[in-house]
């Protein structure tokens, strides 16, 4: 079933009216021997059938709602006023507000989400979104060379291993030097910003879920004339000190927490926020305050000239759509939560991730990786292939120890709690634990 | 329009401006005792917290519930947005992918089949619409589908020893923004094309521009004229000659969805837009997707995961050597794959077909509508799915953009493409009926009607007026302060 | 507004004038060979179709989402429309109820177990908070559930040989309309008692019809002036006394949700409306639900069935000799059931409480900004959710509220109670702010300072205006027609 | 968790206002030894905690969404545009249109509902809907014995027994005298309508499934000067001739096979159509068009003056809050569908339906009870009790065979069949009836 509304009438007096004799006709103008192939395709289904039919696969999978497992996305709750209000058929159903006078609602909610993000981050300026956490990093990087016109970077192996790939494929495009900076002891060692390094990257948490204090990196960065680009952990925004606050000059991060569903890994949202001067090197949408003739407060588009569709080939980046409703949906959850609702997220997740630590740390065998402080996820040492161990205890029911890139050691497993965790949750996930590992 | 025009005294309050002090919205569950300066260390703590809202939930639903009454989208009115593809987005696609809403990236691969079959029969589906070998679902819109294929494309060319001379890609004058500001990012020079007297690439411009310097051509085709280049065949021939590679654009591609295949025309590398042409909701500018299709001797450089089936089982392929990397965490937007999945089963081969031919249909219908309104047609011949319209002599095209928002209408494109002077790029889709389109055209013609001093003053009624654009530019007020 | 103002040039088309012969919307799963007149009969088909409306999916989604922009609620504006507790409906109710969606109530109990033990429980809870011994939850609304507790009073007489002596059922001359009605529905006479000078039921006069002829009397505590019956006590003793039953009904619970019990003032029958006091939202007019509970002596009469627990298991009870039978198939409004036990289960005693208190906060709030800006409170004590107003000398109360139409407010409940001359009926309800209540204080009194001729026309910038009432009722227009 | 916005500060500002010293100072009007009982009740939950707690109960419930089950409401498909439509914000949240001049898109619907039903019915004239099918036969009823102010019923043995057990509900309420129609070979039989009857009432189709010429009864009623009363399936007046065209002067049933969830029994909503004549008897919500002062044309309660708020103790009914938002639903559905929609629906409901008849009948020991014709319902005389029947089917995850009772013979049960159904889903019930009888 298709949603073309046109009756036979309508079609004769159309193409009537446009001079075609049929439907093939009106492609004339192609290779005549190519069109209309035979595709090998299902047969068209109507809605009643494909639900079904979904509803058949989806089955097939196991909802991770209740799941202990991390590494960039988490199963927090999404208030049920989320959706409803960010899928108002209005916002939902229109593009980029080219034309502010009938696009006030949605200028008006990005330019309240800029400032939603800008004091999360503690940094004066928030562009609209970008596609996702990993790609804002790419487009912080690619804003700190921008600015300092060099061609190094260096990134510390605290940031998420998929997040440096996506930079690696980002850097390799244009050519510019990748080098990481290890880890010692689960933290950023100190490293030599040499004066080639026109930006440092460092994570907080980082990819084993603790807590550093990038402010030594920052300053080394800015004492080699680099950019300090800080991936940040939103939801830890709520509690821990802002990028801003200690000498980040981009802050970048995945906004999935906010109130977005983990669905298998997108879509989501990517923030970036950056200092005053770093303005018109922004990539992507930016919303500003006017007025209209009527001396109206209104909300536009702005420096626009940063943009593909003005700048071309010389844009700060090629990108156009990005993930204004997912971002939507994260301004939604902040102004439903409030500061003192998102504290108590992150204080609940905190405390639960310490508990379960606590909890699981305490089997024979089982080994912290990560060292204190950490946020909501750490990384245990197992021993037994976390990958059989994920699938045994998903055996059980229950989802947790993401198996840990070998760059970081053997038979490592991410482990993750939250809000939505109860103690009871926390002890099945140790009872299962232990008979896996018995 | 009704409550929030006064609950607020004529201008629409900032979330902010509705926040107390200590008001309270959603709570979560009850917080257990905790010392976080002990568990996180006080050094780390934030001194006070980010100035975030502070409202109860009616005031939450009020608010957003009024702004979404200051704000058009499809489901309010008809929205020809040139090259954008506003085509209806069909209610049930929400509730199909709020059957997969809580599924973890990397939750056992065992028990995410269902998620992992619908990506590996979407991955089949789009590369037999396209006319491509195999396809990655990694990318999350166009652009960023267009960098993937353009770093394939180089991939491909490194691995032949190649890239090194190699670093130019040409794009027609005509080409969307995206176009060129992917090649920068990839690190090549850029060529422009001159479009012809035709509105279709110069072939022999073209021509001479080729050459084994050239790593890849970039088209849209349709191009962003509405165009059908006719010649298609020999540009990719003569790109082939030189070893250089075949670029499709997918934006345009609902004019021709599984009625001419770019894979079939010669073209090695397809990104499409599902958020046009696979009714994914635009959403205000995102999420979108952007998967990219290739031909065989491309298919060693997709982005890694691809999603692959072994025996009965479906699973995430991470062993690609040749891979270009990662160009998103995960595997792309889920979501958005999850609608264009359905929609694809719903339609078919005969569905999707027929919403092509129908989008041509009701571009020629009502191309010619607005010339008998008095509209221009610079490449006036039988168009696409879209068509570049211009404004009778001595009217400005952005007026008849603002005098359409007063009548209801969201205008098209406006501006682009670049080599028409006062373009309107009017692409009205298929899922619009013939009324909409004529009350549409007959809008046009009234707005003319109303004369010129008329239209500078429109819109008049629209929660805002004309806004201005410089104040907001020269010192721009990025977010709000107490 | 944006769109359907012009879209269909000033006037809002009928579904039926946006359709076209033919066009079709929403398709069934395909129809198997099929001959009609085999199967049915030929003489029992109709010889030509239903006129429905004929349109596709995209006309359908803008017409009814274009009307919805023509329309004001709760999530809109303020909305204080006395009698009808119109407080804010948590969202998560409808992801609540979409998970009991699919069930039928004729599919085998054990298959069913979570919503019956969700319905015992609510009858537990519901019968708790207002101190009666058990309660049904078949009654679709409020009358109907006044329907049910008379019915069963009239049984209870009946069981006692003494019905046919008891013919009369009392009510306070500031009774809600359905009180009366249903009072004759239920096939007894009717006596309206006058309330006193305080604006509470005249205790005297009341004894004085008060007797062994007295079936019932129907009361609101708070009554429908907002005010508590201060002698409730007595008049319960009093009825008692005669044998006669005292019925309540519940449509201003909230003012007393949890912080006095209907069964603890003497009350042997309560109805509510889970639709005001338990958030199920007003839906435009209902579905509603009406439970009612009753004391010991009442219990045999309920209707059937009810929802028992045996051992570990929930049943459905139809072995109720005494019941007065059933009031509607199945077993009442269950989705109305579920908002309303999701609303109990998040707020328990603590919030329950609360929320009656700060809702007769707000109620004594307003009313105090209210004489600030003129207008009169006849009974002017600490009233209780809701309290009536009259506008200053010489306004007319339909002025007021077509002055507040314009001012983007919903007014409240006008000309009731009956016994108040110009009455406005103010209910705030507990989830408005307190700069709510300012903001409409203070449209209240800028109304007045426009003066009665602009009163007079407004409201001027709604949809519609004032609309000809005389005209629809001479010769009724109630349907569309080619 | 509750839903009030009070800050302390508004609390002890609000107070002083009011001259209260406190919360419970503000019930010094009440009995003080009975305010703020201890109330026994669970602990209160937040939000997430109580999303989880339902989806544990839900768990303990099978879907029916496949089901066979009939006798009221039947599993059909809601297309997914209806909900979010007709349940837009300011739909779900508005009250009863007073106000019309701010109503204008739930009246605007009602009218169109009103046309609907008028259309489906044959009959000119319908209200805005009353609570379900059950109590819209006893209001249809009460209104036919005021118009004739008699006092005796006669209804058909075929009308649903859950109706007719709610009519005689509100019969007894007003003394009147209900006497049943028996039904012969699956049928209403003929009738004697004496001179003191008000109304007769038959279905069609019946209980049983089975489609019936009501024609002769409603003459029948009209020769003695009473009225006739149809109670039909609304799904089957796509196809079937309506009640209007057979003499029904009013015309009642169930609207739930439009667009409504089965919702384990509602809320769905109720109509009513009459003729011309009867408008004035209505009850419950009535449309009209008319236009506002500037000429434009819109939508406004009308004859107000038959309703309980105007008329009180005179009122035609009592009915206030009805089924407003089902009742749009139902519009939307229709709207949705179109005539050749709803037909598609009829005749494949029609198909499954003598498909499974046919399969169903061929097992050994399993009787048809229902006639020819009939719809998509019927009755099936089974080897075992029709209880335990339906308990082994569920069982093996199929819902079927709904008990019938007694008066209409032993170990009867019902099935039905709609468009949901597929062949395979008919061999599947067939199977386990097979084995479940075996
Ligand atoms: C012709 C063309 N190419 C590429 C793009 C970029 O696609 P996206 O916005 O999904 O990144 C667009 C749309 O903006 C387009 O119109
Ligand atoms: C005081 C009072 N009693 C009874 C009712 C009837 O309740 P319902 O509308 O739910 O039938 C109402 C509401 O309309 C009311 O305000």
């Amino acid at each position: 079933m298709d949603y073309t509304p046109h009756t036979p009438q309508d079609l004769e007096a159309m193409l009537a009216k446009v001079g075609a004799k049929d439907l093939r006709d009106l492609f004339h103008d192609l290779p005549q021997d190519l069109i209309f192939p035979e595709l090998d395709l299902p047969e068209p289904l109507t809605e009643a059938e494909m639900m079904r039919s979904l509803r058949e696969l989806a089955a097939k999978n196991a909802s991770a709602a209740t799941s202990f497992l991390g590494g960039g996305l988490r199963a927090h709750y999404v208030p049920a006023a989320v959706v409803p209000l960010a899928a108002r058929a209005e916002f939902i159903s229109a593009y980029t507000p080219y034309q502010p006078e009938v696009s006030q609602g949605l200028l008006q909610a990005i330019f309240e989400y800029q400032t939603m993000i800008s004091e999360l981050t503690g940094l004066p300026v928030s562009n609209a979104s970008l596609y996702d956490g990993s790609t804002a990093l790419a487009e912080g990087v690619l804003l700190a060379l921008r600015e300092t016109g060099r061609n190094k970077v260096l990134v510390s192996q605290g940031v998420h291993p998929e997040y440096r790939e996506v930079l690696k494929t980002y850097l390799d495009a244009i050519g510019a030097e990748l080098e990481e900076i290890g880890l010692r002891d689960g933290k950023a060692s100190s490293v030599q910003v040499s004066a080639d390094v026109g930006v440092v990257v460092g994570a907080n948490p980082n990819f084993l879920g603790a807590i550093e204090n990038l402010a030594p990196l920052a300053d080394a960065a800015h004492a080699a004339g680099a950019l300090f680009v800080a991936v940040v952990d939103a939801l830890s925004l709520a509690v821990l000190k802002t990028p801003g606050s200690y000498g980040a000059d981009i802050a970048v991060g995945e906004g999935q927490p906010l109130g977005n569903a983990m669905a298998f890994g997108g879509p989501q949202f990517g923030f970036m926020a950056v200092r005053e001067n770093l303005v018109r090197q922004l990539p992507g949408r930016l919303v500003a305050e006017t007025s209209d003739v009527d001396g109206k407060r209104g909300y536009i588009l702005t420096l626009q000239a940063r943009e593909q569709y003005i700048r071309r080939g010389k844009a700060k980046s090629n990108v156009t759509t990005n993930a204004q409703l997912t971002a939507l949906m994260g301004a939604v959850y902040l102004a439903a939560l409030g500061p003192q609702g998102l504290e108590e997220v992150a204080t609940r997740s905190v405390v639960n991730a310490h508990e379960l630590a606590k909890r699981l740390t305490a089997i024979p065998g089982v080994r912290q990786v990560t060292p204190e402080p950490y946020f909501c996820e750490f990384v245990l040492e197992l021993p037994k292939n976390p990958v059989q161990v994920r699938s045994e205890l998903a055996g059980r029911g229950i989802h947790a120890a993401v198996p840990v890139p070998a760059e970081y050691g053997e038979n490592l497993a991410l482990f993750a709690a939250t809000e939505v965790h109860t103690k009871k949750d926390l002890a099945g996930l140790e009872a299962a634990l232990l008979e896996v590992l018995a | 329009m009704i409550a929030e025009k006064k609950e607020v005294n004529v201008e629409s309050p900032l979330i902010f401006e509705r926040s107390v002090p200590g008001r309270r919205g959603v709570r979560p569950p009850a917080v257990l005792e905790a010392d976080l300066s002990a568990l996180l260390g006080a050094e780390n703590l934030r001194p006070e917290p980010p100035k975030l809202p502070e409202v109860d939930e009616l005031t939450l639903v009020r608010h957003y519930t009024g702004l979404s009454r200051r704000q058009l989208g499809i489901d309010v009115a008809f929205y020809p947005l040139g090259s954008c593809t506003m085509k209806y987005n069909p209610k049930v696609h929400e509730a199909a992918v709020a059957l997969f809403a809580d599924l973890h990236p990397y939750q056992a691969p065992e028990t995410a089949q269902g998620a992992l079959q619908l990506m590996y029969e979407l991955q089949r589906d789009l590369s037999e619409i396209t006319g491509m070998d195999a396809t990655t679902l990694q990318p999350a819109a166009g652009a960023h589908g267009e960098l993937t294929g353009i770093l394939m494309i180089r991939a491909y060319h490194d691995s032949r020893g190649e890239h090194a001379g190699r670093r130019l890609v040409l794009v027609p004058d005509s080409a969307h923004g995206s176009n060129p500001a992917t090649a920068s990012m990839a690190g090549y020079a850029l060529k422009e094309i001159p479009s012809g007297p035709d509105g279709e690439v110069d072939l022999e411009a073209l021509k001479r521009e080729l050459g084994p310097h050239v790593a890849a051509i970039m088209l849209t085709n349709p191009n962003t004229l509405g165009l059908f280049e006719r010649r298609i065949r020999e540009i990719a021939e003569a790109a082939h000659a030189v070893g250089a590679q075949m670029y499709y654009d997918g934006a345009n591609l609902n004019a021709i969805m599984g009625v001419a295949r770019p894979g079939d025309m010669g073209f090695d590398v397809v990104h499409l837009n599902l958020h046009k042409t696979f009714t994914v909701p635009h959403g205000g500018g995102g999420p979108g997707s952007g998967p990219v299709g290739v031909k065989k001797h491309l298919e060693p450089f997709l982005p890694s995961p691809q999603v692959v089936q072994r025996g009965e089982t479906y699973a995430l392929d991470y062993n690609r050597p040749q891979s270009i990397g990662r160009v998103k965490s995960f595997y792309g937007n889920f979501g958005a794959l999850v609608r264009a999945y359905a929609y694809i089963r719903m339609l078919g081969q005969e569905g999707i077909q027929k919403s092509a031919a129908l989008a041509v249909l009701n571009a020629n219908y009502l191309k010619e509508l607005l010339k008998e309104q008095g509209y221009r047609v610079p490449f006036d011949r039988i168009c696409m799915h879209e068509f570049v319209a211009q404004p009778p002599e001595g009217f400005k095209t952005l007026d008849i953009a603002k005098g359409l928002l007063e009548m209801g209408f969201h205008p098209p494109t406006v501006y682009f493409p670049l080599i028409v002077k006062e373009a309107l790029m009017v692409e009205p889709t298929e899922t619009e009926t013939k009324e909409t389109l004529e009350t549409f055209a007959a809008a046009m013609g009234e707005i003319l009607q109303k004369g010129k001093e008329w239209l500078e003053g429109a819109p008049y009624t629209t929660p805002v007026r004309r806004l201005d654009e410089l104040q907001a530019n020269r010192k721009p007020k990025l977010r709000w302060n107490l």
